[in-house]
């Protein structure tokens, strides 16, 4: 701590790593290169590649017979698209998949508002984990407990019966379109199952940019004469817009693809993840079950347009 | 005359922190005031009860005669301007200002004209398109300022409004606001831990320690008669001096104040001898940091007096007057 | 590619594309194994992958990376059609002489005098149903699937029967219609002229009402009959049999319109890594033992009639229960194309294919 | 949060959350109460009979165990990778501005908001195109591509938080390069790498849909569940390894919690 | 004698903006050298440039006469304070303030031991196993001295260190760096926008504004002598006159700059007619704003002296020498 070192610039370190930390410095852009390639050779050439790979199977058909795709550029694939029943079930889907995200919204929200802005110390932790653990917790056994619970003989039945409400039960399966002789074979069924399984997807985004939401915006519009209902709507919601966007983001895009779900809780109408999944697999059309790859494809891309400009990626 | 603010034995409580601590406090309509203290001694927790984002855990608050527990924040005539602004990021700047009008259930057109009108009033004529993160500090501050007065409130609330903007612009800021609060004649009342800023622009300052009020008055009694050495202390650059010292210098044995500018140099062997220490040229005045009587003692001196060599001895007189002695025992 | 020349040494493995419940390894039930000794036996470890329909089949095959198919009517032709399967040399399976005559030269394993496989096992789509809702007395017509009607338990069969999830369904309603509407002229369930065509999908668009969810899966079926109330389906003799051993209140029952039905042949992979084994397993599946215990397990006939005398599992009622003499009733499995025998244009399967997607979607 | 200090939430909140809770939870505990049902082909309501005897079934389940082992191993694997890869990604996302920043965070994004059956068809028509069998590699390159995504999500917001000035003040005292990314660099993302790669191991683990195309004929945990599911020889053997895994996890969960709980980022979001 | 730090003609620019624009500068070993200027008018890109975090693109840089171009950051002799500490937050204080000495490879028991005289040093003994987010903003501050101290530079660049403290602990810091660097003898380069502390503190003082010098001196001469508009303007609160101002007040027709402090009250009549707008207590003075030859005025006056009322007609005065002329034409 007395004298100063007599030298103002010291030598390189020695070795490789010396110099190399020193060309580094000097030509960042060349950092920049080598942290950049690993990732976007893996993302941008081999994910990207295999997608456009797949579009360009969209523009083949297939022998109708043999079933052996016939490598010729053609349109027709992306005609049989529009046909009733195909349209149908790209309809079907998009329905549901906005169904599922608006209602996990609502329901997701409490939850996330509960735990980022009441829940505390242990509490906070508790809330952390009851939704964690069912993100944790096997997808595919989920699935099966909840065909257990709608099932004509399952669960809920059974509880209705205990409590004398049968007759409210089958009030709900006698709903158009969205009942049917079972809750597990309902629409209203693939929906309770898709929102049960998505929710966790929607309540951390929201959560966190609930957490984000300054404080003393709250206090300032309640200091300028806003009642809480109209703070919540007028500065919260619009504040925490951007997780819920980002958690639409897996909802919906999770809906629009999952074919485990619908085939397990449903009415044997087709969801577009069924349909290509069983275009590819079971009937072994790809052009198909490419172009309607490209139906989730299109839809997410302007969805990502515009949850992006609504800041949405930053709250993911 | 009811008070605009009047807090009876006043308490907040956190747990064991005693946050405001019995406080007894009244301001008048229309008066400029100003809670000066050290961070973490109440001022906040004051605006805030008065504010109603937090309930008194005892003692009684009245605002304009009325009682003001109970009472949430959005039902009180009282607007806050935030230390860091808190405008709202999702809304440009006219929303915001007419932020308060809306709630109220004001029409489109009536709150906009009245939100430029008060756009108008802090210089920021048309800026309503932007959106906050736009502006600079001292522009914010003033949209923070329209989005309060606006709602014409009774009372004003500002806490630390100036902290985060840099000296110049915080210097032309506090003309502003004065000017302002003389026009409107609206209750401020005006947080702060910067003792220039109290004294230059409150009518009245309540110095807070711990929880509670040590000293209230004007700026003058504050400054030049400090009822304890924490004010001395923290007001001003006072040169607070202990008993033994005062008695050394020629003063009665009591704890005392001296401020660094009524102190002048003598010609040598007329007054008390000191030595200088050091010197620091402070543009309008140079600053002496001088040994007297054992203690050490900064000393004012005008721009146009020659500075003393540091190490040299010289020598110092005040008036007796000058030397104010404080109540305390500690 | 040319058929074997001569089996060669085993190569350690074999991969089969199968129905659920038609390679058993004593997994389910301890005494239905017919793996086991075999790959002890020649060394060739068997793997399985369970499909649930035709279609899934030929894409795996059209995929590849498998030896055998257990490949039915519908799907045996479309595969040779692809060139997925290869030409088999019998002279390579002794057992090739024991296969029941009606089966040695079935038109859906051969092609100008060409094998394509040896058959495996047959059996018939029966009339599945629950025998407290039918207050044990059988019913007699299929219109218990296809008609709303009150069943003997009082209740409506809304909503309490399935119908199956694959286009060859189409043939079963064809079949209903063939009776029920002899004016439509349907003299093949798997030829159809567009008028039989759209009767047939009216009919199923009329079905798809009752219908609560299709079955795609046998094991789904079951849960379905024992959770989700279903009474009356067209299902498999296999899940008759699992339900009954479970002492569900089940019976299956052969309805008066006739019935579809399905040959299968186990065929070879045109790219067969593995073609000792699989010719191993192809002579392996012909010996009465494999024969008798398949049709008892599954619920089919055996294409071996020797198996029907002696298997114990099968007893010497089986082959008779299983439908043994009604060969010529049964309408097997075939896959539909344009050019028919019996009336020169008929609808062709990729439209039966896009057009059964539409009926469950309620097109 | 100071504007809800001392404030108590509304009872409807209360409700609407707490039920929420239940919501998600009830169905997991009846996963646990079917892991002791005595009835083994199918799920009956109530469960006929009470047994722990599937723990020892499961115990003794050779393909359980090569399920697992598969799947461990593929979430090993491509949490490592996306560990690599994500870190790279955020770093130079967050250290430098260059042309087309912004189009690495939407490819970054781009294989978790797809859904997992395109990720899954788009990779294998790639592979049979190019004639690549499938192995643990195939499995793995497709669960990698999108748990990239969640420790890029932690990273980039911890580097976010993280102050530039901490590596230009490691360099001001001496440090190069090398040095400042393993004494200031890598103590300060540690946590949130950590909880980023506990998530992208929870997602690959669980991972049906991709794997299903990207596997062939292998078996990782949730496609030996789907296919016990599918084709039940002893059903609650599923429930004991789902309930297990359960258990297992929760301490990890956990230990992520504590670990990233004074950051800006709870470990999940981003998932 | 070599320059500490000499630039030549130095240039930084990012794309369009000239953050740093041609600036020549040298400091003398030793000294205490202060950038004082506006926001964003390149203090800290200078700073940068000497540490080595940015690249001039145009010019040259020597340091102690070596040529610094091309040299890293961490092979220059050069240590940095942070505005916002910096501190290392998974390392403790004691590690944080060895970390210079353990990347260059010194074994733990010296590095310990320099590290708590270090910390000695500024007044930290025994905090070595805090953590950073354990002490308060003073005390952060000094421990990002020491860490940088502990590797005994040749030069040490603060920028804007005391800027997030409040004001008392600030004016105490000042009074703590300036002792130091005269204990120490190590070159200070030392950035701030607050002109007090640059005046109080600097040997000298280098005044910035778009990206380059526009004087440089002694803080008297930089107070007092203002070269143009700007410094008067931006340097101490001096008023700052337009020619035809001065010419009505009976001076010269150029741009003059006149210290509130300066000006003195007259008996009426006698000097400069002059009317009162507003008047602040300062504690050690009083500011009063007029109005007289059609401009407005600040007055300074000391505190002992009575404060005119406002709205009263008043008369000013001031030496000729006191009206310092500028150069700049606009
Ligand atoms: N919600 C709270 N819970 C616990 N303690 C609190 C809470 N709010 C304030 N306090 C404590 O009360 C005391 C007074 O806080 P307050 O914010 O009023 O101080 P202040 O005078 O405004 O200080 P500053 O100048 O730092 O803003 C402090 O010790 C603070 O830590
Ligand atoms: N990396 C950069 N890219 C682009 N512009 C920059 C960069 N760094 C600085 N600038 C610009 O250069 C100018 C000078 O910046 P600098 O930070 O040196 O100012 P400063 O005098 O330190 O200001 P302050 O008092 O606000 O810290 C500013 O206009 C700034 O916006
Ligand atoms: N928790 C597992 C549910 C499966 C979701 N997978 C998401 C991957 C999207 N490509
Ligand atoms: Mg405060
Ligand atoms: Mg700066």
């Amino acid at each position: 701590m007395t004298s100063a070192a007599t030298t103002s610039i010291l030598p390189r370190r020695g070795g490789f790593f010396g110099a190399l930390s020193d060309a580094f410095w000097r030509r960042p852009k060349l950092l920049l290169f080598l942290m950049l390639t690993p990732p976007l050779l893996w993302l941008g050439i081999i994910y990207i590649g295999s997608l456009l790979a797949l579009l360009l199977q969209s523009f083949f058909s297939v022998d109708e017979f043999s079933g052996l795709i016939n490598y010729e550029f053609t349109l027709a694939t992306y005609a049989e698209l529009l046909r009733p029943a195909n349209f149908d079930i790209i309809l079907r889907t998009v329905i549901m998949a906005a169904a599922v995200t608006l209602f996990s919204a609502a329901i997701g929200f409490p939850i996330a508002y509960y735990a980022a802005r009441y829940a505390k110390g242990k509490w906070k932790a508790i809330f952390y984990l009851g939704i964690m653990l069912p993100l944790w917790s096997s997808y595919l056994v989920k699935i099966y407990a909840w065909k257990l619970i709608l099932a004509k003989e399952g669960i809920l039945t059974w509880i209705f019966a205990k409590l004398h409400l049968l007759w409210l039960l089958d009030g709900i399966l006698a709903l158009p379109v969205i009942g049917g002789n079972s809750l597990s074979i309902s629409y209203i069924g693939t929906f309770l199952v898709f929102v049960y399984i998505w929710l966790p997807y929607m309540i951390l985004p929201t959560q966190a940019a609930l957490e984000r939401v300054p404080g003393n915006l709250l206090e300032a519009s309640s200091d300028l004469g806003a009642t809480p209902r109209q703070t919540f709507r007028t500065v919260l919601l619009p504040l925490a817009l951007p997780g819920i966007i980002a958690g639409s983001i897996f909802t919906f895009s999770l809906t629009l693809g999952d074919y485990i779900i619908p085939q397990i809780i449903g009415s044997s109408r087709l969801f577009i993840g069924q349909a290509v999944y069983s275009q590819q697999g079971t009937a072994g059309n790809v052009p198909l079950a490419a172009a309607f790859s490209v139906v989730p494809i299109v839809i997410m891309a302007i969805y990502l347009w515009i949850a992006k400009r609504q800041g949405a990626f930053d709250a993911l | 005359m009811t008070a605009a603010v009047e807090f009876q034995n006043v308490s907040r409580h956190f747990g064991q922190v005693r946050a405001v601590d019995g406080v007894n406090l009244t301001i008048a309509p229309g008066e400029f005031f100003a809670m000066l203290g050290p961070s973490g001694s109440g001022k906040t927790t004051c605006l805030r009860l008065i504010a109603g984002f937090e309930q008194p855990t005892g003692g009684h608050i009245e605002i304009f005669g009325e009682t003001a527990e109970g009472v949430p924040p959005y039902r009180r005539n009282v607007n806050t301007v935030f230390q860091d602004y808190a405008l709202f990021p999702h809304l440009n700047i006219l929303d915001n200002v007419a932020y308060g009008l809306m709630v109220k259930g004001v029409d489109k057109a009536t709150r906009y004209r009245e939100a430029e009108a008060a756009l108008e009033l802090v210089k920021l004529p048309g800026y309503g398109a932007r959106r906050p993160g736009q502006l600079s500090g001292g522009q914010r501050q003033r949209v923070a300022l329209a989005r309060a007065l606006v709602n014409k409130p009774r009372v004003l609330l500002l806490d630390e409004p100036l902290g985060a903007l840099d000296l110049k612009l915080r210097e032309q800021m506090q003309e502003e606001l004065k000017s302002l609060q003389r026009a409107l004649g609206i209750t401020f009342v005006f947080v702060t831990h910067d003792q220039g800023e109290a004294l230059s622009m409150a009518d009245r300052v309540a110095v807070f320690n711990n929880g509670n009020i040590v000293q209230e008055g004007t700026p003058e009694e504050i400054y030049k008669q400090p009822k304890v050495r924490f004010v001395a202390d923290f007001v001003g650059s006072s040169n607070v001096l202990a008993p033994d010292v005062m008695k050394r210098l020629g003063g009665e044995a009591r704890w005392a104040s001296l401020r660094p500018e009524a102190i002048r140099l003598k010609p040598t062997g007329e007054g008390v001898p000191a030595k200088v220490l050091q010197a620091s040229f402070l543009g309008a005045s140079n600053r002496l940091l001088v040994e007297a009587g054992g203690a050490k003692l900064h000393v004012m001196l005008p721009a146009d007096q020659a500075v003393p060599a540091i190490g040299s001895d010289i020598a110092l007189g005040w008036g007796l007057a000058d030397a104010h002695y404080m109540d305390d025992a500690a | 590619a040319e058929p074997l020349k001569e089996l060669g040494k085993g190569e350690g493995a074999v991969s089969i594309v199968a129905w659920a419940g038609y390679i058993e390894r004593g997994e389910t039930d301890k005494n239905y194994d017919w793996v086991t000794k075999f790959e002890a036996d020649t060394g060739c470890k068997v793997t399985v992958k369970t499909a649930a329909t035709s279609d899934e089949m030929v894409a795996l095959m059209n995929e590849g990376g498998f030896d055998l198919v257990t490949a039915s009517g519908d799907a045996s032709l479309r595969l040779v059609a692809g060139k997925r399967v290869q030409p088999i040399n019998t002279d390579l399976i002794p057992s090739w002489k024991t296969i029941d005559e009606r089966l040695q030269n079935a038109a859906w394993h051969t092609q100008d005098g060409v094998h394509y496989g040896t058959p495996y096992v047959w059996g018939a789509n029966v009339l599945m149903y629950n025998t407290d809702a039918f207050k044990d007395k059988a019913p007699d017509s299929w219109n218990v699937v296809f008609e709303e009607q009150t069943l003997p338990d009082g209740k409506s069969n809304s909503g309490r029967v399935q119908a199956y999830d694959g286009p060859i369904y189409i043939a079963d309603a064809a079949l209903y219609l063939m009776t029920h509407k002899p004016e439509l002229g349907i003299k093949d369930p798997y030829e159809l002229n567009e008028d039989q065509y759209k009767a047939a999908l009216d009919l199923l668009r009329g079905q798809r009402k009752l219908v609560g969810r299709y079955w795609h899966d046998a094991m789904i079926q079951i849960d379905d009959f024992k959770n989700e109330g279903i009474v009356a389906s067209g299902s498999w003799p296999f899940m008759v049999n699992l339900l009954t051993a479970e002492k569900a209140k089940i019976a299956s029952t052969f309805p008066k319109e006739g019935i579809t039905g399905w040959a299968d042949t186990t065929m070879l992979h045109v790219d067969s890594e593995h073609p000792n084994c699989a010719y191993m397993w192809m002579e392996h599946s012909l010996s009465p033992k494999v024969q008798g215990d398949v049709s008892a397990w599954f619920g089919t006939v055996p294409s071996v009639p020797a198996a029907c005398k002696g298997n114990e599992l099968l007893t010497d009622s089986g082959c008779a229960t299983n439908g043994y003499e009604h060969f010529d009733q049964i309408k097997f499995w075939k896959t539909p194309r344009a050019k028919c025998e019996s009336q020169g244009e008929c609808v062709p399967y990729h439209r039966w294919v896009s057009d059964y997607i539409g009926v469950i979607g309620g097109r | 949060m100071r504007s809800d200090r001392g404030h108590r939430a509304p009872l409807v909140l209360k409700i609407a959350a707490g039920a929420g809770l239940l919501f998600l939870h009830l169905p997991i505990l009846l996963i646990f109460v079917y892991a002791f049902t005595t009835e083994e082909k199918s799920y009956q309501w109530p469960p006929p009979g009470f047994t722990t005897q599937w723990f020892a079934v499961t115990w003794n389940r050779p393909d359980v165990w090569q399920a697992l082992g598969l799947s461990v191993q593929v979430a090993t694997i491509a949490t490592a990778i996306a560990l690599l890869l994500g870190t790279l990604c955020a770093a130079a996302v967050s250290q430098t501005k260059f042309f087309g920043r912004e189009a690495i965070s939407l490819l970054v994004i781009l294989p978790i908001a797809l859904p997992g059956i395109i990720t899954g068809i788009a990779l294998r028509s790639a592979f049979s195109l190019f004639d690549i069998p499938f192995s643990v590699w195939t499995i793995i390159l497709g669960h990698a591509t999108f748990c990239v995504v969640v420790v890029y999500n932690n990273a980039v917001a911890r580097f976010r938080r993280t102050s530039g000035s901490l590596i230009e003040a490691s360099m001001d005292l001496g440090a190069d390069g090398f040095q400042t990314f393993r004494h200031v660099v890598l103590p300060n993302i540690g946590t949130a790498l950590l909880a980023g790669g506990m998530l992208a191991f929870a997602l690959s683990f669980d991972e049906v849909i991709v794997t299903t195309f990207t596997g062939g004929q292998q078996s990782t945990l949730p496609i030996w569940m789907l296919e016990e599911l599918i084709r039940p020889r002893q059903r609650p053997v599923t429930n004991v390894v789902a309930m297990v895994v359960v258990l297992v996890t929760f301490l990890p969960i956990l230990a992520a919690y504590y670990l990233t709980r004074d950051g800006d980022q709870v470990a999940g979001s981003g998932k």
